[in-house]
């Protein structure tokens, strides 16, 4: 009887959860028999070049870090849409590809804008 | 370039009542140097640094030295009645001069490309009081070398930026460069120590028990059987 | 991160007035003893504005190895060795400025094989190490161990000749005062000859792959940008300096050793940004390249010491001297002032890396954080003679 | 686990083409063919070191090449250069900051003693005051092939660490400890000048 159709798609889930599972498992099975972990003040204390760290890191940074992450978010989120276009391209009319040269025309549009807004001139 | 006499000269005009007096180098060197009092110390060096044909923009090496009190013997020839009759005999005269630290600046033109004018200035004396004027807001190159001065040898440079020390840890409270300094003693596991380490490890040396009374008649032992 | 969680309220944040710009805290970052790029154990805390520099200050001391208070007691020759460990990429150029004052302070002549080998070796040094900053330089800019796989190779060539003659890779001790301490072995001069021959070929590859590539190009030019009148003002000398456009060589200033008797030219730059500076480098080994041709020419054979100088109990006259050459990475001066003993009573390095830091923050401000380590690889520094 | 395999059994069964390994050679084989030193040069004996990793005097024949800049991913310290007082503290803190199975190499006569610096006030007397130190080279500088030396004898100590039973290797024991007290900077000198625990100076007859 001819395999399901999902069935590769379920023995690639499989694989790929136990894959990882595998060194974890095993470095828990070592750390659990031979080698003790020995954690103490120094061991976690922050690295900076061998010298104490002073002072926080979670500090107020400067705005234009914040918009130029946004704007990278936009073109993420974009490119994940073009990804499955992109896959069954051949097999689409021409009124697909009108309708995902739209949803890029009004993307784009908003970074000329942010650009032309001045967010991505980067400023010392 | 012009002799040191026609600068020494032409500073003092310059700067009304500046101090300076020429140091001959006795060494075939032949770099004498200007030692300019405290007061007007910043004065000259501007001058020095702005006069056109001068020019003395780099100051290429700022020295601490340290000078220990000193008894000089000066001989000189005396004529001395020597029981009746006139003779020549030389007379040593001693001299103590107070001990000093001294900051000695090399300087150099790099717009007339002539020779170093060496100038020096020295403290009053080696305790607390040593302080001298920073020159680093003249020339910037003086500004590290002078917190190592500092740092070294434990002279205050009135109006320096930024005075710390440079290189030892800022816990450090001597002046090591000193010629009196006594520097920690670490030696206690010196597995070969030789010439100076051999007396800095001796001091951690245990001491050989005292031979009691068994071993003096066993050491004296073999002195009656020989 | 920090262990204890702040609530909202605990966070006392500064009032954040809209008409102003949003100005971001200082992250306080130090750029510690133990970095890749910084070429030693040299720490500089830095306060950070994003990723841009705000304030920057050197911390030295981490390699202070009481050089000069080791040389106030020990014998004028017995520091000789001691001068190698000062910049340990050029051993050949600070024994050289060491026997030149201490030739100054005791009125001591030298003769002209002697003089001759002293400047094939410090050219020859000034070479390696020139090829080498330019390694580690490419290092720092992120083109990751290649560019230093090339200047090694070309290092070890010159390491071989320093080897066969002094002894020692590294740390020569090689010259004395008066002199050198043995002649070059049968073989020495064609082997030096050759290599000087193959030399360009490294040069002319580097010029090809680094001086036209962009991205060399993007990283350097207008980063770190030294104005000549400062660079006079903070002491800074050699390459760096001759970058801004001061044409100062000590060289051609003072004329020791027989360097009157080459023509060779001095590169000047014309803006001082990190791009002259690497380009400085590149141009003075062509120039080298040209002197120790002139000097193997030259070369007589003949003595290399003179003999009137006493080895073992050397007492020079009371009186002081400065000497100072124009080592790879500038002016290198020693300062002695002798009391007439076997020990110097004031002995002082000037070195060039030291004092050339001054204006590490005039030139790292308003950068970005990698720019900071671009331009303090173009500094050149060595912790050996920073830290002394 | 406790004896090795004799040798005359494994070759006879490599013969039928049959390999045996225990774990402890395996673990041991992995390790010591890809020890990753801590990027850190202190003075002239880091200039050996690096020329020991560019092309000539490879050291990445012995799987030693990939010079890690963090100590949390170096397995190995090697201490090139003059130890000074005021680098003392940090070189104890980033050694307590490596993962565990970690190894120092004391590079030089300024790391194992102080070398031409030692009567310098700044200078600290050797590095084994406050860390364990496994292969000491000396040399001022040691010559590229003495570090390779060093690298191939600590590959020897490594293949010989137990995996378990008494005398298993120092990070398996439990009580065994992984960090040591930084020393603190006093107002003439460190304060602790040497970890007892750490330092076992040789006992010599003095005459």
């Amino acid at each position: 009887m001819t395999p399901n159709p999902y069935l590769f798609i379920v023995i690639f889930v499989g694989v790929a959860l136990v894959f990882p599972l595998i060194p974890l498992a095993l470095a828990w099975l070592w750390r659990r028999f031979f080698q003790p972990p020995k954690p103490g003040p120094d061991k976690t204390s922050i690295y900076e070049c061998g010298v104490e760290s002073v002072g926080d890191a979670h500090i107020q940074f400067h705005s234009q870090y914040y918009l130029y992450a946004i704007i990278f978010l936009v073109f993420d989120v974009e490119a994940i849409f073009l990804v499955p276009f992109a896959v069954a391209f051949t097999g689409l009319p021409i009124g697909a590809f009108i309708a995902i040269l739209v949803f890029l025309l009004l993307l784009v549009e908003g970074l000329v804008w942010a650009w032309g807004k001045g967010c991505l001139d980067w400023e010392h | 370039m012009e002799s040191l006499e026609q600068i020494k000269a032409r500073a003092e005009r310059a700067v009304s009542g500046a101090q300076i007096a020429i140091v001959p180098n006795p060494g075939p060197a032949q770099q004498s140097s200007l030692l300019i009092d405290n007061e007007h110390a910043f004065a000259v060096a501007r001058f020095l640094r702005d006069d056109p044909t001068l020019r003395l923009d780099f100051c290429s090496n700022v020295t601490g030295v340290d000078w220990l009190d000193r008894v000089v013997k000066k001989t000189v020839k005396m004529k001395r009645l020597v029981d009746g009759e006139e003779k020549e005999v030389d007379e040593t005269t001693e001299e103590k001069i107070p001990g000093y630290l001294e900051a000695v600046y090399h300087l150099y033109s790099m717009t007339h490309k002539h020779g170093p004018v060496i100038i020096r200035i020295r403290t009053r004396d080696r305790g607390d009081g040593a302080r001298l004027p920073s020159l680093t807001t003249i020339w910037r190159s003086a500004e590290f070398q002078e917190r190592e001065i500092f740092d070294l040898y434990g002279v205050r440079f009135d109006g320096h930026p930024d005075l710390r020390r440079i290189l030892m840890w800022d816990e450090f409270v001597d002046y090591p460069m000193r010629k009196d300094y006594r520097e920690p003693d670490d030696y206690e596991w010196e597995p070969t120590p030789h010439d100076e380490v051999l007396e800095k490890a001796k001091r951690h040396y245990t001491q050989r028990p005292e031979l009691d009374g068994a071993e003096k008649i066993t050491a004296g032992g073999d002195a009656l059987n020989r | 991160m920090s262990a204890t969680v702040q609530t909202l309220e605990a966070i006392e944040r500064p009032p954040v007035s809209m008409g102003s710009r949003l100005e971001g805290e200082l992250l306080e970052v130090s750029m510690g003893p133990q970095h890749p790029s910084t070429h030693g154990v040299f720490r500089m805390n830095v306060a950070l504005e994003g990723e841009v520099v705000r304030k920057l200050k050197p911390v030295f001391g981490y390699l202070h190895r009481n050089h000069e208070k080791l040389g106030e007691n020990m014998s004028y020759l017995g520091s000789m060795p001691y001068t190698d460990r000062l910049d340990y990429f050029c051993s050949m150029t600070n024994n050289w400025a060491y026997a030149l004052s201490v030739e100054k302070l005791a009125g001591i002549k030298v003769p002209e094989r002697a003089e001759y080998l002293r400047v094939i070796l410090a050219e020859l040094t000034r070479l390696q190490n020139h090829a080498s900053l330019l390694g580690f330089l490419l290092n720092d800019m992120g083109a990751w161990g290649t560019p230093l796989m090339y200047a090694f190779r070309e290092r070890e060539k010159i390491l071989d000749l320093f080897e066969s003659l002094s002894g020692s890779r590294m740390m020569c001790d090689y010259m004395r005062f008066g002199g050198c301490r043995c002649d070059t072995p049968p073989g020495w001069m064609e082997r030096a000859k050759q290599i000087v021959d193959r030399f360009p070929h490294f040069i002319d590859d580097l010029e090809q792959l680094v001086v036209g590539n962009e991205v060399v190009i993007g990283r350097t030019q207008n980063v770190g940008i030294l104005s000549p009148d400062l660079a006079i003002n903070a002491g800074i000398a050699g390459p760096m300096l001759r970058a801004s456009g001061v044409n100062y060589d000590i060289r051609k200033v003072d004329g020791y050793g027989f360097y009157p008797r080459f023509k060779f030219r001095i590169p000047l730059g014309e803006h001082g940004d990190t791009y002259d500076r690497l380009m400085m480098r590149v141009l003075e080994m062509r120039e080298s390249l040209s002197i120790l041709k002139q000097a193997f020419e030259q070369i007589q054979p003949g003595p290399i010491m003179n003999p009137k100088v006493k080895i073992r109990a050397f007492r020079p006259p009371v009186g002081e001297a400065y000497g100072r050459i124009e080592g790879p990475k500038g002016e290198l001066g020693f300062y002695l002032i002798s009391d007439g003993g076997q020990n110097p009573y004031r002995y002082r390095v000037r070195p060039p890396s030291f004092v050339n830091l001054t204006v590490l923050e005039d030139l790292c401000l308003g950068h970005t954080v990698a720019d900071v380590m671009v331009i303090l690889g173009s500094v050149d520094i060595v912790m050996g003679e920073v830290d002394r | 686990m406790t004896e090795p395999i004799d040798e005359r059994l494994r070759s006879e069964l490599q013969q039928h083409g049959v390999w045996v390994t225990s774990m402890q050679e395996l673990y041991n084989w992995g390790r010591k063919n890809s020890i990753w030193p801590l990027q850190f040069g202190l003075a002239c004996c880091a200039i050996e070191m690096i020329a020991t990793a560019a092309s000539r005097y490879d050291i990445a024949r012995f799987g030693g090449e990939i010079f890690r800049p963090s100590p949390r991913q170096a397995d190995l310290m090697i201490v090139a250069g003059t130890v000074t007082k005021k680098m003392a503290p940090q070189i104890v803190r980033l050694y307590n900051q490596m993962a565990d199975p970690k190894y120092v190499i004391a590079m030089g006569a300024c790391a194992i003693s102080g070398g031409p610096f030692k009567q310098g006030y700044n200078v600290l007397k050797g590095i084994d005051r406050y860390i364990p130190v496994d292969v000491y080279i000396p040399g001022c500088p040691p010559r590229p092939e003495a570090l390779l030396h060093a690298f191939m004898e600590l590959q020897r100590k490594i293949d010989s660490q137990k995996l378990s039973g008494a005398d298993k290797a120092e990070h398996l024991k439990p009580e065994q400890p992984s960090e040591f007290p930084v020393p603190l900077f006093g107002e003439h000198d460190l304060e602790s000048s040497a970890n007892p625990g750490v330092f076992h100076p040789p006992e010599i007859e003095r005459a």
